[in-house]
């Protein structure tokens, strides 16, 4: 694999990562209001994912979209000022986190109600099957939306119609308070495929190569008319379910345990300076870039002005 | 003058759809047995567009909605049908939380240019699960724009409009106006969302009446002319947007109002059109508004309760004595 | 087994058969109104699952739903009024063929909602369980219901809950107009059952010894508190989804071929002649006697009074 | 004179749950995150109760309202908690196509006394689909009982009796109205449904609100009260059944008629409401009915326009000022 490749993943899995946890930094002191759900933790799963389709391909996105839409190309400044609730944010200040997207990097929306995303995706896998265009749609969700009605509506309509898309279960062993083993007695979310005849593959969410590769055999699936997988990448949310989760339900030493062990930046960069002979002095200047970045990405937020009460009719219509 | 043709309401539908799939080829239609339909609306669709755009789909509602909301937002003009109105209580949430909202949500990136049709209505025993006329619910939930035909021609003309524009469309078809027929220019025409028609010129009442009550009230009219009562019927036929100007312009004249509806009473459509009478137009009311509306209750299978449950001309003439007694 | 046992199979099921043919006639002469859904075909699947279960057992019900009420103990008469819409109906003509039922026989309803009423046995098996009354709902569904998201999630509740239930799904091939295989990529539904970590058994529908061998074993699973399970029953409906359905979507030929060799009641009858040894004037007088019966349901049915439309307003509420 | 204690309305609720969850051994809860509640209304009840009626579920809105339904019929009193009111779009066919209607579809067979709680109403800056209000829908569902309580003594009171009539009922719990405190009596009372409360006595103009809209109303009628305006404050208490005998009264007393709601005002509670009036007061209005409630508009992320959409103590005050001016 190409280095550039390489780093642009380490790169966009610092992003996310320092997005996260400036965005928990800036909700602390009070300059992002609502309910802030992070992805710290689940970096590799988006960046290996995104990294396998083209930028002219589809994503579908949840409450936990953040990581989603960075690593489909969203830019963090105009996702800080959303999250500031300004104009200037990619919905103007009408979204927010739950509902973060943009349009024009192929992101379909982030879906606040879970798993009401994976039906639509499947409507754009369906466009670009109708329209002959080549495209392929991801659709993420979590282990908890495979217990939702529309999940099942959706991945039996896919596979009927042998759609153009990936379905991605981002498990993160909890949905909000309740571990898998309390929302459901299967153990892997993949054998729920089976149920669609279709492929159902599990894979290691905290290591973006494996991710990326998997992902790569079900985009090539998808894109060739051969129809959608289920890929469950096991991965795990490094802070609450949103900001300000009392965590009753799991223990500090899980946690750190995981933060310590299974974090897929640490695990990554280890890998890219043992096995790919990457230095050091490599990867810190695209760190510092980064930085930067969210520097200036918190700077345009909150210079940004708050969207205008005149304005609260606009967009309900055509 | 252009040339007219004699229709059933169920071939307006059909006609519209096949002209409109003719005219652009991001039209599609999604469905239960739509090879097969239950009330015949897309009987032959398949024969000439092909399974690629006339898919039937699983007993599935949410994924015919999500699905079409997905295709809307990438470039096709989907029209999904959900085979009895009753059954939009099982897609609630696509059409609630995602569809009516994602424009608003996104700051304006979204654009849902869709239509989900529906037949609504009673009148054929088929009880309580099958014969409902949810059409007020969704006057509630802004971001939808619905439409409430009550002929052929506006059936026509309002499903084409409801196909071209660029929002969400709830399309409500009466079954019983399927087999009623009407006469229809031949060739493309639309009628324009937001405007209603007057079915019929009055000066005593002014009766608002929706899909199948229109009939009603239009028998109920000849009824009361023959004792010199003259009413004037007002089809909003769209209930998002409502042309609330033309009602209070009609009840400016007459002095009263008179709502008729199939759906429940309470919270029915007419409470919406009855308040802002109300609220813009009370000093002109020479008597208190009048609102017809199905009986609070679930809807009987036996014919017997299923006919007591609902106005008939009789009832609305009646109505319309007792405002002027 | 018992010969009067086996006997009361048949006559469970030749009762099924001589209402639904007695139903479709009086249709076609006018004297019953709405949609009628008959399930002349299904016989042995209703006979051979309630055969499993005790009279204060539970059964939920769908929209093809006489046969069902039948074989738990509904007496045709009441049905027949009730299909006749009138007030001595089991629903006092407010539900017909779509809400027909009997709760004092264990029947929870007759849901028209495709799907609807899996949910709602759960609810019962979950009394069950927390009365410990050691009762067992059988929740009876087709194959195009598989397809609802209701389906899925109740069956992973039950599942996770180990709730006293057995779903049943009656598998007749088709969903309205569509054939199975134009509504699920899954060619054994039983497969489903996969999803939720609970055993999936195919029997042959037509074969109602089977039925309730399989039956039995599910059950008593079930009441041992040992978790539900997920039976497929395959089986076929000789008549249209509902009378006056064109059957544009298969052939004439395919519909003789099931009435002749796949007939459950011919099928049984010949087993309990050659088998069972059982003699053709044992079975005489059953026959005679449910002809007689229904013919007196629909003598009860066309003497009893419509409902007074002055009682439209009751039991909206309690 | 009973002993009287200051709760907040999540404690109200959750006494309520307790007090008749050892009063009745039939009554259990089941919904999502039970454990480590959302808003925190059932912490602590698992460790008295036990997993067996404090019942987790998976994220199934369908499979909750299911399962209560089915529990209902078979001799239990379940409690669902749906998490947010937003989320009673999933499960909308159970409640509006089977709870509403099995009673009526069975000739009266069914019982199903069950209640489904759920959080409605914005202030968290949440967005379009976790700040609903969604009350008035259900107005148009008949065999649905509909609770909206606006205060710690209501929400206590009108719970406990929602749990042991036999009709389901739709419980409403505004977000806001959680953290706010109120007087409450120690030990067992309940609260009729059908009975609205005055929260305020008036001459001037009759407002009629619910849930958190009383309290803007009650601070609208301290500032209207110093420039002498005397506003009579209608709280119904309950949608459905809904007392508009006492509104009307009130109607009678100051010809005057304002609602305050929180939902999109078009299709609303107002809408009704004003309608009522309409038909059987008409006459003894003075002034033009009005009707306050949130924009017609999905409901912004952005804190300045969420603000902006719903009615404030200044815009009642300023509303009544108008119709008396
Ligand atoms: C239909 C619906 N029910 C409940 C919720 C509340 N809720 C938001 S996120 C969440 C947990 C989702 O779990 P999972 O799918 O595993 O995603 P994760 O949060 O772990 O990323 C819940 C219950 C919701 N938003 N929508
Ligand atoms: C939610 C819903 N969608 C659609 C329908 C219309 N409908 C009634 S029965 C039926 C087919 C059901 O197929 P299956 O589950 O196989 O049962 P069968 O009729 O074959 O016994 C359909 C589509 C309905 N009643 N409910
Ligand atoms: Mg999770
Ligand atoms: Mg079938």
């Amino acid at each position: 694999m190409e280095k550039s490749f390489l780093l642009g993943l380490y790169e966009t899995m610092f992003r996310i990562r320092t997005f996260e946890e400036e965005v928990k930094r800036q909700f602390e002191d009070g300059n992002i209001p609502g309910f802030i759900h992070l992805a710290s933790g689940q970096e590799a799963v988006s960046a290996g994912a995104c990294a396998a389709i083209n930028k002219d391909d589809y994503i579908g996105s949840t409450h936990r979209g953040h990581a989603n839409l960075i690593a489909k190309g969203g830019r963090t400044d105009r996702m800080m000022a959303e999250l500031f609730a300004r104009e200037t944010g990619y919905c103007k200040g009408r979204g927010g986190c739950l509902h973060i997207t943009d349009m024009s990097v192929g992101s379909l929306g982030a879906n606040g109600i879970v798993a009401a995303g994976i039906i639509v995706t499947n409507g754009a896998a369906l466009s670009s099957k109708l329209l002959k265009n080549k495209k392929v749609t991801l659709s993420f969700f979590g282990d908890g939306a495979t217990n939702q009605g529309k999940f099942h509506e959706a991945m039996n309509l896919a596979s009927l119609w042998s759609l153009p898309i990936v379905f991605i279960c981002e498990n993160n062993l909890y949905g909000e308070a309740t571990p898998q083993a309390k929302h459901m007695k299967t153990k892997d979310i993949a054998v729920r495929a089976k149920a669609y005849d279709m492929p159902g593959i599990v894979v290691d969410g905290q290591d973006v190569l494996k991710v990326y590769e998997v992902m790569t055999d079900a985009v090539k699936m998808a894109r060739d008319g051969k129809g959608p997988s289920l890929i469950e990448a096991k991965t795990y949310r490094f802070h609450g379910h949103h900001i300000g989760d009392p965590e009753t339900y799991r223990t500090r030493e899980e946690v750190e345990e995981w933060m310590e062990k299974r974090d897929p930046i640490k695990l990554f960069k280890a890998k890219l300076l043992k096995d790919f002979k990457v230095s050091g002095s490599e990867i810190d200047p695209i760190e510092t870039k980064i930085l930067k970045e969210i520097e200036n990405a918190v700077r345009f937020a909150s210079e940004s002005p708050a969207p205008d009460p005149a304005t609260l009719t606009q967009n309900v219509y055509a | 003058m252009t040339e007219m043709k004699l229709i059933t309401g169920k071939d307006a539908i059909r006609d519209a759809l096949i002209e409109e799939m003719r005219r652009d080829k991001t039209v599609f239609l999604l469905g239960e047995d739509l090879e097969q339909a239950t009330f015949g609306v897309t009987d032959g669709l398949l024969e000439e567009f092909g399974a690629e755009r006339v898919r039937n789909t699983p007993i599935s509602e949410n994924a015919i909605v999500g699905a079409a909301i997905g295709a809307a937002l990438t470039g096709m003009r989907p029209v999904a049908e959900i085979m009895f109105a009753d059954f939009l209580m099982d897609a609630m949430d696509p059409i609630v939380n995602t569809m009516a909202k994602a424009r608003f949500m996104t700051g304006g990136q979204a654009k849902i240019p869709m239509v989900i049709r529906t037949p609504s209505g009673a009148g054929l025993s088929a009880g309580a699960q099958h014969s409902q006329s949810p059409e007020a619910l969704f006057m509630h939930i802004p971001g939808i724009k619905i439409a409430v035909p009550s002929t052929p021609y506006d059936m026509k003309g309002l499903l084409k409009t409801a196909i071209r524009i660029d929002d969400p469309v709830l399309f409500f078809e009466h079954k019983m106006l399927y087999y009623e027929g009407g006469e229809v220019p031949v060739g493309d025409y639309t009628i324009p969302f937001g405007k209603a028609d007057v079915k019929r010129k009055g000066k005593d009442v002014t009766i608002v009446a929706v899909l199948a009550m229109v009939k009603k009230a239009m028998m109920a009219a000849d009824i009361l002319a023959n004792e010199g009562i003259e009413v004037e019927i007002v089809d909003p036929m769209t209930l998002n947007p409502l042309d609330m100007e033309t009602i209070i312009n009609s009840v400016k004249k007459t002095k009263r109002l008179l709502t008729v509806e199939e759906g429940a009473r309470t919270g029915g459509i007419g409470a919406e059109i009855a308040a802002r009478v109300a609220e813009d137009a009370l000093d002109y009311l020479d008597a208190p508004v009048k609102r017809l509306g199905g009986s609070d209750t679930p809807i009987p299978f036996s014919p017997v309760l299923e006919e007591a449950m609902y106005p008939t001309e009789d009832t609305i003439a009646n109505a319309v004595k007792q405002m002027l007694g």
